[in-house]
C-alpha cells in the first residue's frame, strides 16, 4: 500500500478572522506525509454529523518543519460556519494532501493571479516559484494576505470600489503591467478564471487555472466532481475530476460550460 | 474462530463486506493506499456499458442532512475499455470481481453481459435502477414484467451468477423482487437511492445540473432495512443488503433483516476505511454476543 | 409589508405555516403554553376516525440517523368526541381549522366527513396515506383509481374544501397525483411517511411493537422537495408541501419547488416553537431578497 | 399562554462518575421555572445533530434557589455518551418540568422502592415526603446515592451477589422489614414495578409506579409513549400518555402486556 493521503485529526494551533467572514486557521498534524505541491487542497470534516461530505479548501501555507498548515476560508455556509468557531486546541478531521497542485518548473516571468478566495492557495505558490512573480490579487471589497504576497514578487491589487488598489479588475491590471510572461497561474471565481483564459489565450502564454466543483470525497471515489476538459476524443473532451486530476489545469484544455 | 463466510449462487465470499457500485472509485484503485482490498468480500466495480458513458454535467453532488445526492449518471468507459483496463488490476486483488452493469436497451444489457462472460469475474450485478439517466435501466427497476424479461434475458448470455440491483422507489418491492426471482436472479441487491431534489434557495435553482438525483447515506437506512426485510421474507434467493451502512451495528441491522451480504457505499466517501470498520464493527459484535457464524442471527426478526 | 397570505378554494390563508397532523398534540393544546396558536396559518389536526380508535402497542418510536419512526397508528377518540370536546378550544383559536380524516372504508371516510360538514371547521385533510394501520387507507393512497373514487366519494358528502393527503411510498406520485384532481380534490399534501423499520441489534427485535413505522424529519426532505416539484408541475390544484421542515430555509425551498402552503411536523416535537421559527424564517429571507409576495417565487424552479 | 415548561439552554455546574457508566450531572438553569414535583423529569437534548429526539431524564435533585437540577443518568447509548462528556461551564439543551410526578400528600408510612436507574428520582421525593420513610433500593452491582438516601429514612439495600446490602432482590427485602405501609412509590425496570404492583395487591397497599416509554416528544405531542391504564371503556382500557399523564401512575391501573 503506498500512502500519500491520509485521514487524520489534526489540532488548531490558531483560527483567527482576517476579514468580515474570512477566517485564517492554522493545524497541525505529526501524522501527515508532507509531500506537499502548492494549489492541493484538504478536506475539512464537519462535527455535526447532520453533514457528512467533506469541505475542499485550499492549502495557504505549509510549514513542513513544524507540520503545520495554514488555510483560508470563507464563511459562506454551516460547514465553514463551525470551522469558523474552532478554537486553539480544537481537533478537527482532515484529510491532506489531495489534488494535484501547480508545476514549479517554469524559472522564467510568472504571472499569479488570484480572485478572492483564491488566492491564498496562490501564496505557496509565489513562496516556492524560482522565477520572477508579479502577482495580481482581486476583491470585491475587502483585501487580505497582500503583506505576505509582497514577500514573493510585486503585488498589484484590484478591488471593485478602487478604496484598496485599483478600481476595477485583475485583468485590467494585467493589462497595464505585464509586459512579459511566460506561465500564468491562477485561482479565482469562475468569470475571472474565464477572463483569465482568454487574456492567455491571446498573448499567448501558457496558463493553469486551478478548479472548483462540488464534491463528494475529494480522493477519486465517486466521480461527483466532473469537469469537462478538451481531449482527442469522439466529442472532443472528456469528464476529469476535479480532486484528482485537478484542481489545476491547462487554461487551453478547460471548456466552460456557457 | 468465528465464520463470516457463505456460498451465493456457487461464488464463495470470505466475509460479507463489499463495496456499493459507484463509491469506490471505478475499480477501487483510489482505496489501495487506506486500506487492504484483499479483505473485502467483493469489489463491486461501478456501472458499466456498451459505449462509454459521459454522464450528466455538474454539479453532480449535493450534501442533504444524513445524506447526499448523486447525479453522477453512470460516467464510464465502456465495457471494452474496462476488460482491456481494469480487469488486470482486478484480478491481482485476491477477492471477488462484481460488475454492475447498465444499458439503455435489453440488448445493450445483454451485449455487456456477454462481454464479461468470457472474462475472469465473479458476478454480474443488473443495474435496474439507476435514477440517474433516463435510459439507466430506472424503468426495468420498476415494472414487474420488464424486470423479469430483463433478468431472463440475461441470463441466457452469460454464466455468471446474476445479481439483480433493486429500485426502492416503488410501490411493491415485493413484487419486484419476485419478479426477478421468477426471471431468474441468482441474487438480489438492494437498495439503490431513492429519487431526491435539494434547492439552492439563494441561487433559486436546483443543486445538481441534473436537478434530481439519488439519495444515499445514512438518512436512508430505515427505509433499506424495511425493504430488504420485506424482500427477505418473499423470495428464496440470497439479498446482499445496502443503505446507509456507516458500521458494524449498521450492517448487523441488514443481517437480521435477512440480507446475506452488505455492500457500503456513501460511508466510503467519508471515510475511506468505512469498509474495514465495518468488517471490525461485525466481528466485535460477533465476539460480544459469543455468535460463532452469521448466519445464525441471519434473518432473525420475524 | 411583504404578503405571505394567499388563498385555498375559498379559504384565506395568513401565512403559509401550518401544522403537520399528528405532530401537534391532538388539537395543539399542548402549544398553547410555548407559542401563540393564532399566529399559524393553520391547525391541522390529528387523524380522526369514526369510532374510537386505541393505536398500536408501544414502542411506537424509534429515533433514526436525521429522523424517527412512529408507529402511533392514529390513535383518537373518534369523530363524535372531536367535536363534542375539541371544536371548542378550535374556534377560539382565530386561525384556519384542518380536520385530518382516517377510516377503514371508503364509508367510514365519508360519514367521518359528513359529520365534520356541520361543523365550524375549515377544510378536511384526506389521510390516504397511513402507513401505520392495515386500515389507515394506505391502499386507497398506493393506487390511482382508488384514490380517485374516494376523493370523489367523499366530495359528495361535504362542502368543505378537500385536500388530499398523499403517500410518498408509491412507484409515480404524479399518478396519485392527477388521479385526486380528477376526483374532485381541490388541493393536494404532502408527503406523509416513508416507510421504514429500525431493528434493536441488541435485544434482536424490531425497536418498534409493530415493526414498521413511518419514516418523517429532514431525513426525507430531498425525496418531499422532489415530489413536491413534480407534482407541482403535474396538477392545478395547490400543494401544502411538508416533510422534514426545520426552519425558514427549508419552508423556502418547498415554496420555489411549487408549494403553497407548508407543514412542520417532526420539528414540533424537538422544538415546541418551530413553527413560529420557520414562519420568522421566511420573514427573513423575504426581507433579505426584497421578496414582497411568496407568489414570486412559488414554484420558480423549472 | 400559561408557561409551566420551557425550552432553555442549561449550564453544566457538575458532571461527575458515580459507579461505572453512571453519572451525576449538575445543571443551572435561571431561566426555568422552578414549580417541581418529585417524579417528574426533564428532556436532554443531543449536540448530534444526527439525533434529533430528545432524552428523557428523571429529576433527582432540585435546588430551588440555586437553580441547579442533579440529574442521574446511566450510559446505554449515543445520547447518554455524549452527556456522559459534558464538562463543567458546557451548555446543554433542557426541557423541564414534564410529567405529573408523585403526590406527596400521605404523611404515613412511606415504602419507597427503587431499582437500578431507577433510584434517582426517588431521592428528591425521600427527602420532601412528610410521613415515616423506609427505602428499599435494589441494584444489579454496584450501588450509588446510598449516603444520600439515609438522609431521608431507613435504607435497606439488594445486590444480586450479596456484596452490598443483602443477596436478593428488593420484594425479599420488603417482605423481610415492612411491618406497615400506607404507600408504595416505586420506579425502576419493569420485572421490578411488576413484582411492586403484586406485592401492593397482595398487601392491599395504595402503590405508586413511575413507568418508562420511548418517547418523541415529552410533552404530550406525538402520542408516541402509550401506555394502557385501566379505565371504564368498552375494552377496560385506555391508552395514556407516559410523558404527561405519567410518568407516574397508579399501580393497580397499570396494565402490563405479558
Ligand atoms: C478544490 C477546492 C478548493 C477550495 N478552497 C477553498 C479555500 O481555500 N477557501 C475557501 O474559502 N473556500 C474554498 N473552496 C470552497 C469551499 O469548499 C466551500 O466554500 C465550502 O465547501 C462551503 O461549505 P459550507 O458548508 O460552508 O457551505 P454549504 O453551502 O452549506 O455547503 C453545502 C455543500 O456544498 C458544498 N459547497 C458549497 N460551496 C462550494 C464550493 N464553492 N465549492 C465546492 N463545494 C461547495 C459543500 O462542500 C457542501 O458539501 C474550495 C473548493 C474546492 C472545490
Ligand atoms: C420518564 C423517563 C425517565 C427516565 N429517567 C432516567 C434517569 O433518571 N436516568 C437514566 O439513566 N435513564 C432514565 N431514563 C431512560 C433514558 O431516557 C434512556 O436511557 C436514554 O434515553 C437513552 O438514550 P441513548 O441515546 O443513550 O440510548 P439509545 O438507545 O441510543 O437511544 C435511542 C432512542 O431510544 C430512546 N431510549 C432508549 N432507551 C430508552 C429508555 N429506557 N426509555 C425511554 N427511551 C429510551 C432514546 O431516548 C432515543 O430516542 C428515563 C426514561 C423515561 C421515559
Ligand atoms: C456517488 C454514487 C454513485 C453511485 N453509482 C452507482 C452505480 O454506478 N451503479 C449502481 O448500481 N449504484 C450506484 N450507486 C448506488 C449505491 O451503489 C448504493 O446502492 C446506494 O448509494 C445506497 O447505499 P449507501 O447509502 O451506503 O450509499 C451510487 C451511489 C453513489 C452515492
Ligand atoms: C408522530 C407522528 C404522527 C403522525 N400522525 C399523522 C396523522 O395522524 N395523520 C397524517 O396524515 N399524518 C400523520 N403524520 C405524518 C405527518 O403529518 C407528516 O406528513 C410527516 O411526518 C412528514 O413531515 P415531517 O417530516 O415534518 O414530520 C404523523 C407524523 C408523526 C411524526
Ligand atoms: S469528489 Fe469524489 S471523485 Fe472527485
Ligand atoms: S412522548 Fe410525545 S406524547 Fe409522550
Amino acid at each position: 500500500m503506498c500512502v500519500s493521503k491520509k485521514k487524520v485529526i489534526a489540532k488548531i494551533i490558531k483560527n483567527e478572522i482576517l476579514v468580515d467572514n474570512v477566517y485564517k486557521m492554522v493545524v497541525k498534524s505529526e501524522e501527515l506525509i508532507y509531500d506537499f505541491k502548492p494549489g492541493q487542497f484538504v478536506n475539512l470534516y464537519s462535527k455535526d454529523k447532520s453533514m457528512l461530505l467533506p469541505r475542499p479548501i485550499s492549502v495557504c501555507e505549509v510549514d513542513e518543519e513544524n507540520k503545520e498548515i495554514t488555510l483560508v476560508f470563507m464563511v459562506v455556509g454551516k460547514g465553514t460556519k463551525e470551522f469558523s468557531k474552532l478554537r486553539e486546541n480544537d481537533d478537527v478531521y482532515l484529510m491532506a494532501f489531495l489534488g494535484n497542485g501547480f508545476d514549479l518548473d517554469c524559472e522564467g516571468e510568472n504571472i499569479i493571479v488570484g480572485g478572492g478566495v483564491g488566492t491564498p492557495p496562490l501564496l505557496e505558490l509565489a513562496k516556492r516559484l524560482k522565477g520572477n512573480n508579479k502577482i495580481f490579487l482581486g476583491f470585491r471589497k475587502d483585501v487580505y494576505l497582500i503583506d505576505e504576497f509582497k514577500k514573493y514578487g510585486e503585488v498589484y491589487i484590484a478591488t471593485e470600489d478602487g478604496e484598496h488598489g485599483e478600481k476595477g479588475n485583475v485583468i485590467d491590471l494585467m493589462n497595464k503591467y505585464v509586459k512579459k510572461a511566460d506561465r500564468i497561474y491562477s485561482c479565482g471565481p469562475k468569470g475571472m478564471l474565464k477572463a483569465v483564459k482568454e487574456y492567455a489565450s491571446n498573448n499567448n502564454v501558457d496558463a493553469y487555472l486551478s478548479l472548483e466543483e462540488r464534491m463528494g470525497c475529494g480522493f477519486g471515489a465517486c466521480v461527483g466532481c466532473a469537469v469537462k476538459i478538451k481531449e482527442d476524443t469522439d466529442k472532443g473532451y472528456k469528464n476529469k475530476k476535479v480532486c484528482v486530476d485537478g484542481p489545476v489545469f491547462k487554461a487551453c484544455e478547460v471548456m466552460f460550460d456557457e | 474462530m468465528s465464520n463470516l463466510g457463505f456460498n451465493i449462487a456457487g461464488v464463495e465470499f470470505k466475509n460479507p463486506v463489499m463495496t456499493a457500485s459507484g463509491t469506490f472509485g471505478s475499480v477501487g484503485k483510489e482505496f489501495e493506499q487506506f486500506i487492504d482490498l484483499s479483505s473485502l468480500g467483493a469489489i463491486v466495480v461501478k456501472g458499466i456499458s456498451l459505449d462509454p458513458w459521459d454522464g450528466n454535467n455538474s454539479p453532480r453532488i449535493a450534501e442533504t442532512y444524513g445524506g447526499m445526492i448523486n447525479s453522477v449518471g453512470l460516467q464510464n468507459d465502456g465495457v471494452d475499455n474496462f476488460i482491456k483496463n481494469d480487469m488486470k488490476f482486478l484480478q491481482k486483488q485476491n477477492t471477488n470481481i462484481i460488475v454492475n452493469i447498465a444499458g439503455k436497451t435489453v440488448d445493450e444489457y445483454k451485449e455487456v453481459a456477454r462481454r464479461l462472460d468470457g472474462t475472469d469475474i465473479d458476478m454480474i450485478e443488473l443495474n435496474i435502477s439507476c435514477p440517474n439517466v433516463k435510459e439507466g435501466g430506472v424503468a426495468f427497476g420498476t415494472n414487474a414484467l420488464m424486470a423479469e424479461s430483463i433478468t431472463k434475458e440475461v441470463k441466457t448470455v452469460t454464466n455468471k451468477p446474476l445479481i439483480v440491483k433493486l429500485s426502492p422507489n416503488v410501490t411493491d418491492i415485493t413484487e419486484i423482487a419476485r419478479a426477478v426471482e421468477s426471471g431468474g436472479a441468482d441474487c438480489i441487491s438492494m437498495i439503490n437511492t431513492l429519487i431526491g431534489m435539494k434547492i439552492d434557495i439563494h441561487r433559486r435553482k436546483p443543486v445538481l445540473f441534473n436537478k434530481i438525483g439519488g439519495l444515499s447515506g445514512p438518512a436512508i437506512k430505515p427505509v433499506a432495512i424495511r425493504m430488504v426485510h420485506q424482500v427477505s421474507k418473499t423470495v428464496k434467493i440470497p439479498i446482499i443488503g445496502m443503505g446507509g451502512i456507516m458500521n458494524g451495528e449498521d450492517a448487523i441491522e441488514f443481517i437480521m433483516a435477512g440480507a446475506t451480504g452488505v455492500a457500503v457505499g456513501t460511508a466510503n466517501l467519508i471515510n475511506p476505511t468505512a469498509t474495514m470498520d465495518v468488517l471490525d464493527g461485525i466481528k466485535k459484535y460477533m465476539n460480544d454476543y459469543n455468535i460463532t457464524d452469521l448466519s445464525s442471527i441471519r434473518g432473525i426478526i420475524d
